[in-house]
């Protein structure tokens, strides 16, 4: 399934630096969650310091899921269902100022 | 007469005529300004800015909370500052430059920083409270005590070249700032100006997005930006906007049962943030330079 | 040796440190901002932050150009002034700011304002423009200076909650400002601050974001803001993107036989707006209030 | 034709300080060019003088068009042909600072 996937707010810098990759998942008669998508993205592009990015089944605390710029909490979290073209933006909290 | 009519005076008038002359702002909404009192937490990067549109917009009372002195490594972005003000207190630093640029504001700085024992009396005494600081364990205090205040707040962070910027507690089904992150994030996850470094004007750029929207709600105007985190991503000069979730119904704040204005004070912060501080650490060492 | 190699003194070092730490700008881009020169063509309330950022960031050379004073009435927008400098020439009241913040910074003001006669050779000293004018021949003219110099240029303006911005002049085939509007507006239809009011901190935003575009562009980090305009809503807490067309094949300024050094010199900014002024017009009587 | 019209920069005062408008604008087989578009947008939405909306055929000087926020000068300014859902945004360029 082919997705958009971006990150933004450092974590970036765990994913080579790369704010955004044009990914091609492969998934099962065009099904696919974003608990299945996770891994994934933590094998495929995660370049650095992976306890970072995933804890347990989810993302770390501070990191915020967005499916086509919708808090993933409005479509199921990992459950979400994830479309063809869909955009799947991780976001990390700032503390900064 | 004329005074009684609109609570301004002449020279306040002349001040804010441009404000006065716009139509969605006009003369309601700049008294609303001229009798609101907004306290800024944080002197910092984000509060510089923030401190000085909202003296020069006419608030009444602005609150300046900081327990840091200025430094020279602040000054990139820290533009309420000036060299003459080098280990001064922040919040008075901050106060100097208010006071240069609009003497009617009154003034309260509170140099001790924001606590568990003093941030519900201090959040109490305001309208609208800006949150400025650069640490996780006082941006779940803020948040917590704005809860349990029932007091709108407009949260900003900028660190490298991205800012955020949502508002909370304004109404609606808004989340707060616990609803969004129930579990403090580890403070490897947490990236902070002194850590990962900030490009000067990025909190610049957020910090005057934070007076306008805290002179939207002091003023009674437009749309608060709450239910929607604004990020700002300097490199690419782009802006976006998601669409948050609403209020967590189990939220340890602003949940049934949740935080009041004694479970602030008893909370403990450093314990729950995994003992991550509220002072901006030492400067990474910059000796490979 | 040290100095050598990157050619930041250890005071440099320590002042930008958090722009150093950045792995996205660092000390080569730092260098280079350190190294270069902007111009900002107006000192009111775009200028005024342009100007604290760009000296907060380290430019080497800032030139400041107004030729009014410091009014009461400028004083909710344009932070860069003081109650104590009023009546002052404005480009003067924010070089005092500037040095305030920054003094390493060298600043050369222009007092009298931009005109046919002196814009070339004043553009031609600065490595990129910022437009935070108020009027439209003076708009007119930076553009066709900086396109016959070859001189990029930072554009925004903000009337009433709106505010607009995008960068000319900055390599691809991006419009420049003739290539958008080669006829002048009507004066009825130019919205100005003075007639139209604006609220204080959009133009603070604007200009705060040209500082960012202007930095980008002397530390040759990032993506310009060209061939799109940014619309900025504060009311509505929203920000927009719009792609804008390329190069008019036979626009007056950027076009083949488009403006030259000397064809500025020469043109009449004037007649060919409608005998609009570069003066902000006295204030609109507010007796009604 | 189900469009929509939105203005900005200050031209919101001449159409009755509304921002965004949804309308159906009457066309015949679902043909309708912004040239089209410009005067029913001036007899039907303006509010006040309209002399600062229109000149000639076009827009005012000083006036830009935005369809799908894009430049119309990249689809045919007058003669671009609009879709159903599409957006019409108006721009008044501001001089203030
Ligand atoms: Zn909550
Ligand atoms: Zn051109």
């Amino acid at each position: 399934m082919k997705l958009k996937i971006e990150f933004s707010g450092g974590l970036e810098l765990l994913f080579g630096n790369q704010k955004e990759y044009a990914v091609d998942v492969p998934c099962s008669e065009q099904q696919l969650t974003v608990g299945k998508l996770l891994p994934w993205t933590r094998d495929q592009l995660l370049k650095d310091r992976p306890e970072l990015f995933m804890k347990g089944d989810s993302v770390r605390p501070g990191i915020l899921v967005l499916i086509n710029d919708c808090d993933w909490e409005l479509s199921g979290t990992l459950d979400a269902e994830l479309q063809e073209g869909d955009k799947v933006l991780f976001i990390s909290t700032l503390h900064g100022g | 007469a004329h005074q009684a009519l609109h609570g301004l005076s002449k020279a306040q008038v002349e001040r804010y005529s441009r404000q006065l002359l716009l139509p969605s702002f006009g003369i309601a909404a700049q008294g609303r300004v001229c009798s609101s009192s907004v306290l800024i937490v944080g002197c910092g990067g984000l509060g510089s800015p923030a401190a000085l549109y909202l003296a020069a917009a006419g608030v009444r009372k602005l609150g300046l909370v900081d327990h840091d002195v200025v430094e020279l490594s602040n000054m990139h972005r820290q533009v309420s500052h000036s060299e003459q003000r080098l280990g001064m207190h922040k919040a008075a630093s901050t106060a100097a430059a208010v006071a240069a640029l609009n003497s009617s504001v009154a003034v309260d700085t509170h140099l001790q920083g924001l606590t568990p024992s003093n941030a519900v009396g201090i959040i109490s005494q305001y309208d609208v409270v800006i949150d400025a600081s650069d640490n996780a364990p006082t941006r779940y205090l803020i948040n917590d005590a704005c809860v349990a205040c029932g007091v709108p707040l407009v949260s900003a962070a900028a660190v490298g070249t991205d800012g955020q910027l949502t508002v909370y507690n304004a109404g609606g089904n808004g989340p707060c700032y616990r609803c969004l992150f129930p579990e403090c994030p580890a403070a490897a996850n947490c990236s902070r100006c002194a850590d990962a470094g900030v490009l000067g004007p990025v909190p610049g750029v957020m910090g005057v997005l934070q007076a306008v929207e805290a002179i939207k709600l002091v003023g009674g105007v437009g749309q608060p930006l709450a239910g929607k985190l604004l990020l700002y991503d300097a490199l690419a000069g782009r802006f976006s906007s998601i669409k948050l979730r609403g209020k967590a119904p189990g939220c340890a704040a602003c949940g049934e049962g949740g935080m009041t204005r004694e479970g602030v004070a008893a909370f403990d912060y450093a314990a729950f943030t995994g003992g991550q501080t509220a002072n901006d650490g030492p400067p990474v060492p910059l000796a490979v330079l």
